[in-house]
């Protein structure tokens, strides 16, 4: 099972890196805690599974690309 | 569908002048109704040099097509462009460019509007300013 | 005062860039808001060859500077642009043109959606719309 | 004393006239019935009194322009 995880903004450059790669994860939530040696996830962050938002108990599948990154402010 | 993502600066009004040429059906649009979203040289009281805007590409392209469908559902459009940029901004270089062209002028000023709203909210897009005290996030959407 | 009634075809796009250029404080404005309308070949499912846009030439220029005035004390504009044609106009002319630019969205939006509804209901302009049947006065503005 | 009257769009086609003046008059109405041969006003009709929106009842005075004409539809 590959999982594939991407952080965006300033979660990136906390991370200090842009992608890495899980073998197994249940759910969202799970993926955050192996990304980050479990470290709280910051409250307004945002979770996206597979392009779509999704919420931090929200299951994962092998292939799936789930995303981490703070409020949007676009326009 | 009519979106783009740009990493270069581009004119919006010549962008609405050359789609509604190619898209709008001449002689059916009777209003259009634009917005323009331009970067400014200032935030919270402090000088903003520049911006870098980050995007998450295939999410990004993805939301702002599902915009545009979205609107055209709920309102009677003829033609939509929706236009982002990304990359190194400076102050009054357009960041968003949004045209509805439809019949009549209800469906267009409603939808442009709704359109830059909810863009905002949802687009992954995430601005981070470089200000005179340095590097800044903006985490917030301004509330109009 | 920018308003302007013109007896000649104009491009609303060209007019938006250039005002802009000239009076909008530059890296001040952050959004720009704007409608056209614009003629179309069909009017209650009757074709529409032409249409003769006939104004009350003081009270019609007073008028739009009333309109510019009011929106500027109920929004905080930084320049608004209010355009109008008068005379012969064919299917795809613009009749009107309309933008305002403010530091933040919800001014230049608001402002924008004020204003057209506005003057569609009080600047003294009146529409005689030559179809296929005869030339026809328009008595009653569409809802939108 | 002049007052100085106008028509616009149907108002004027029917009319047959764009101007005229008239001597004297009271009011708006006063306007309209020495201008029309006393006919009934459409019911829609608008008037205006130097420039600004104004009432049928509304009076006049030396040198006013007077106009009426039909509901507006710019835009």
């Amino acid at each position: 099972m590959t999982i594939h995880v991407k952080f965006f903004a300033s979660l990136r450059e906390k991370m200090g890196h842009a992608e890495l790669t899980l073998s197994s994860a249940a759910s969202a939530a799970d993926v955050w805690a192996q990304s980050t040696d479990s470290a709280t996830p910051p409250d307004n962050m945002l979770v996206a599974i597979n392009l779509e938002y999704a919420q931090l108990d929200d299951a994962v599948h092998e292939g799936d690309e789930v995303a981490f990154f703070p409020p949007v402010t676009g326009g | 569908m009519a979106t783009r993502i740009l990493d270069q600066t581009f004119d919006p009004w010549h962008a609405f002048a050359q789609h509604q040429q190619s898209h709008a059906e001449a002689n059916k649009f009777g209003a259009t109704a634009t917005f323009v979203g331009t970067m400014r040289d200032f935030n919270d009281e402090d000088t903003v040099q520049s911006m870098l805007l980050e995007h998450y590409p295939e999410m990004t392209a993805r939301y702002l097509e599902q915009l545009e469908q979205d609107a055209r559902q709920r309102w009677d459009l003829l033609a939509c462009l929706i236009i982002h940029r990304v990359g190194d901004i400076h102050p009054n270089d357009p960041i968003v460019a949004i045209a509805c062209w439809s019949a009549h002028r209800r469906a267009a000023l409603d939808a442009c509007a709704w359109l830059i709203e909810t863009l905002k909210h949802q687009a992954p897009f995430w601005k981070k300013e470089m200000r005179q005290q340095g590097a800044y996030w903006v985490e917030k959407n301004t509330e109009g």
